[in-house]
């Protein structure tokens, strides 16, 4: 018998634990749906109210067991994404997220207005990895009240599930977890990139043209974990775990420490099976464990 | 879009540290259109996959053509027949030939093949398409010197140009070439900001980091005349040269090596 | 002619940029020194004042590009560290600075006492990456106060040179950075591991005993650049830039970036000429690019 | 202690999925002590090195032997004739054979050597040095079935042991061990500690995971009976069984794979 992979995360019901991460899934039209089955939803590539061109190239280097990406949140802005590809998700058997930034709480906000009650669009996902342009820049991610403004801004104007996806960056990341699940989220993701550099040796010069980028891959995955899991502790509401994650161990690993499901990012641009083979290396597991359902994993979490 | 492990058939050289790889790819070899790239994968390995043009392709096999200019290379030059590797591919838009404007009507028309360096990649391809669309063939090849052309350039008519002169033309592939109704090149892209002064409708293949292949990372951005950027590996890695904005594309990336 | 290679950092006159990280060189007696010549300085194992057992294995684990490591600062204690080492590394022609820790700023302090002016000790790098217990356990190296306190505390006791290596933990290194160097650092070393996690598929449990470890390696270099480029930016004194350095372009990174040296940890595990690879590498560099000397580097530092 | 790259000169099978390699070291073949060992590395490659007790030293050649039990091991397998390793070695405390106390003063002292699973690693080298000391071996080896038990075993007497009972004698090697003046043992931690129980002063060839091999870590700590850690890799990994604290020793490491 199969074992039972379908879970329940922050007002989603998915078929499979197994999500796309932002930015690495494009908006789910670019490449053929394969196995469908193993995904058990999407988040769309990040987006701004506004187009936005995105930095100039070079925009990726790889790095030991990662790469670094500045893309700039290149995108289509509200209008296009509800015009273009809203209609396609609304015909699609698992559910999309869209990832939503912003450079100020009202602009969060504006878009999740815009976006509210749009067909297709099942849930929001904040991403305030992003420069708080009226706070000097620092990032919302950075601090519990920035973090917490955001969420409650986007809560307010929508019923949809607010998923909140945290930066890694932080020294104590159960804070600001439990600033977000106060605000209102009803899961949180964790985490996004780690900021990163990498320099050129014959230029003298950062390799990406945007200076810095985020690193991603499995390079940050023992780090992703253990970010994870302190955001599992933290808090009662889901966590959906991603960083680094390419094969079902991998995966397990953050299910184990405490997630409720898990997103595959850089992994698919390697093995466009990747969610796939994630998906039914987790099945495989429990079938081989003697587990009827995910929910019989056994996990790692000692209260805070 | 074929995703499966290809094992590799053979390994010759044909410049100064230029070899052509030999893969069975039977699904590839069939699909292909020149200019198309697939994107390889090996473990251990890099992260990321390697894109390279598929250089021939026949019946079950194709082939790419590649220098060690980093681990990546140096690690699939050092494999041995019947190691495998994963092959992700066809991946890209090809060359517009058959179909172009600039052929149409034409009873002969002239194509120029302009190839820099490892910018060869695409052209037997490219050559085999021209010559069935009955076009007349003349492949420009240019390196740094003489031990750097590659021997197997072909075409109705070949022109060598060399940057010390040790080999045909003294000067860039570039200035060697006559005019033409069709010019399709490859190589550094410095070499193909010169292709775009000369002939703006030639269609060229850029090169660019790249983080899939398959249009899903925006990493591998062509800034374009017009505004923006869009994908070498999707709306590329073929365009007309005047759309791109060569000002803003990096220069340095590794087809440069050898030229 | 080969270039000159010495760097003046915090008080100390290197005849090479290269030295050897805390924990990855032990004591400098355990393996033969060879290649003296290309090494800089050592940092010695992290000590406290009292000897310490360290924890129990498994203390390690790999991960992709690194490895995690929890040996838990086991040290034999000053007493024995006097006794033992100095002596030796007093007959050495290269400086040993000693890596201090402690529970408390008294105790960092009375580390400081108990070490200054002994022969064979040329100056101490202070890691406030330990826990705070008389604050909660919070590490000394998140909070700029705390941070500052700790450097305070050691800088009063002793006129050696006063290096504090910073924990990458921290949402503004630059922050951190400042305060250190008011409170009287020489120089700064960029950066620790990042705390980091992995779960074991069959006891389904943490794969170290201590549960999290510090990440290492070459998987974290291109952060690790990142914050050594932040912290030299934030700052007037010396950065001593490591983290996943292994050979000479790694190295060259950092100097780049706006370090001054830079110390060689894991690599030294896996290729035990990993140090002398690194100095040979930066003097081809230096030499193939027509300079004279590793001042003439161009650096990569716009100022804050 | 000696670093270089050594080129792998065959490979045999011993046993189901166990197989022996061999490397050109002859600086190592010349240096070795029976329980000592070899920190292998390559590129591309795990990024820590893999340690492997030498399992026969002969002239030019050293040998380990091994299973896959993971992405390094399998890579090592996968190697062919004439590929290159990192080597560092010989490295660890191997045992004491001829200068040990149980066997001073005897004409003809006798030796066990124990050797559960991939625990056969060093037990050609102990043999070779018992002989040497003049005295009479019993190697005792156990796996979990038949086709497991390595095929090299080499001694004045044999005995097998199977789990299943499906050659030798039907339980642990331990088990089927007579007495005598020194045992030697390896194998999975587990099987050690029954080692101890049964002969104290036992030598044992320990395993835990390690970072460097060279002292400097402290990441093989193997925790003593009285209090405290030392390092596997340098005062290990041979130790007198009675002074391990086999119950905070990790038991699930890789020799156990294959008993
Ligand atoms: C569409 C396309 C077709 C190509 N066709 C060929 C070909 O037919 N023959 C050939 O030899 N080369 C080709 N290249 C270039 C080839 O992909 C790179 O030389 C190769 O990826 C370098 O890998 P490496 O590990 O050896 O080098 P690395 O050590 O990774 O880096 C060396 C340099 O290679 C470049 N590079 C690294 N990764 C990538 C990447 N993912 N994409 C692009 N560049 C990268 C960078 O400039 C880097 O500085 C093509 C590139 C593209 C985009
Ligand atoms: C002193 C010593 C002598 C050894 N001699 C032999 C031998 O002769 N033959 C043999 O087959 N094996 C021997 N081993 C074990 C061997 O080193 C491991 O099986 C090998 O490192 C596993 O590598 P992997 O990449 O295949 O496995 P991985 O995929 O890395 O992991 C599989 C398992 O291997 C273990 N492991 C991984 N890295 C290390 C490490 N650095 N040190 C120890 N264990 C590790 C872990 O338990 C891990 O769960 C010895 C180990 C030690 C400490
Ligand atoms: C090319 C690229 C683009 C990304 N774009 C976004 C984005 O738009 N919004 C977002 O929240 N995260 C974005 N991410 C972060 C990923 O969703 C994910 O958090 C991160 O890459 C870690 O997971 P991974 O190691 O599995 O890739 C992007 C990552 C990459 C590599
Ligand atoms: C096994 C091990 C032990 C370490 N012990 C110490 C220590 O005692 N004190 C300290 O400040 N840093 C310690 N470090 C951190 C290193 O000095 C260094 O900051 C870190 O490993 C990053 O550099 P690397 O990637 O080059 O190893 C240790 C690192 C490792 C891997
Ligand atoms: S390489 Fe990823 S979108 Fe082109
Ligand atoms: S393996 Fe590093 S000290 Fe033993």
């Amino acid at each position: 018998m199969t074992p039972d992979m379908s879970v329940e995360v922050g007002g989603l019901r998915l078929r499979s634990p197994v999500l796309a991460a932002s930015g690495t899934f494009g908006y789910g039209t670019e490449v053929p749906l394969l196995e469908r089955r193993a995904l058990g939803g999407m988040v769309s590539k990040g987006i701004f109210l506004q187009p936005r061109q995105g930095t100039p190239p070079p925009r990726i280097v790889e790095t030991p067991g990662g790469m670094l990406n500045a893309i700039g949140l290149q995108g289509p802005g509200a209008d296009a994404l509800v015009r273009d590809y809203a209609p396609r998700w609304a015909e699609w058997d698992f559910p999309v997220l869209v990832n939503i930034n912003g450079e100020s709480a009202a602009e969060y906000a504006e878009l999740a207005v815009r976006l509210d009650r749009v067909p297709g669009i099942a849930g929001f996902e904040i991403n305030i990895s992003c420069p708080n342009v009226e706070q000097g820049g620092l990032y919302f991610g950075n601090d519990p009240r920035a973090a917490a403004a955001v969420t409650e801004a986007v809560r307010k104007r929508t019923k949809l599930p607010v998923w909140v996806k945290l930066t890694p960056m932080v020294s104590d990341i159960g804070v600001i977890a439990r600033a977000v699940e106060s605000a209102g989220a009803d899961a949180l993701c964790a985490i996004n990139t780690f900021v990163g550099m990498s320099i050129d040796l014959n230029s003298y010069r950062p390799r990406l043209s945007f200076r810095t980028g985020g690193l991603s891959g499995p390079a940050i995955r023992p780090l992703a974990v253990h970010l994870a899991h302190q955001a599992a502790r933290a808090v009662r509401i889901p966590v959906v775990g991603l960083g680094g994650i390419a094969c079902a161990e991998d995966a397990l690993e953050f299910l184990v420490a405490g997630c409720t499901a898990v997103q595959v990012g850089t992994a698919t641009f390697v093995n466009p099976r990747a969610i796939a083979e994630v998906h039914d290396g987790i099945a495989a597991h429990l079938e081989a464990k003697g587990f009827n359902s995910l929910a019989d994993l056994p996990r790692y979490l000692p209260r805070d | 879009m074929f995703l499966f492990d290809a094992a590799l058939t053979g390994k010759r050289q044909v410049a100064r540290g230029m070899f052509v790889l030999g893969f069975r790819a039977p699904e590839i070899a069939h699909a292909v259109r020149a200019g198309q790239f697939v994107n390889l994968g090996w473990s251990p390995g890099p992260v990321l996959r390697r894109p390279f043009s598929v250089y021939r392709a026949d019946g079950e096999t194709i082939e790419v053509v590649l220098k060690a200019v980093g681990a990546g290379t140096a690690q699939l030059l050092g494999m041995k027949p019947g190691d495998r590797v994963s092959c992700l591919g066809p991946l890209g838009r090809g060359f517009e030939i058959s179909g172009s404007r600039a052929l149409a009507g034409r009873a002969q028309g002239a194509v120029i093949l302009l190839s820099g360096g490892l910018g060869v990649a695409p052209m037997p391809l490219a050559a085999r398409d021209a010559r069935s669309a009955a076009a007349h063939v003349t492949w420009v090849h240019g390196a740094r010197t003489a031990v750097e052309l590659c021997s197997e350039a072909d075409g109705d008519k070949i022109i060598w140009a060399t940057d010390d002169g040790s080999r045909g033309f003294h000067g860039t592939a570039v200035a060697a070439a006559p005019d033409a109704d069709l010019v399709l090149a490859c190589g550094p892209n410095r070499m193909l900001a010169a292709v775009a002064e000369r002939w703006p409708d030639a269609q060229v293949a850029v090169e660019t980091y790249m983080g899939c292949g398959t249009g899903i990372c925006l990493g591998c951005a062509v800034p374009l005349k017009r505004g923006g950027y869009d994908r070498a590996c999707t709306e590329g890695p073929v365009y007309r040269a005047a759309d791109v904005d060569w000002a803003a594309l990096p220069a340095h990336l590794p087809y440069a090596v050898g030229e």
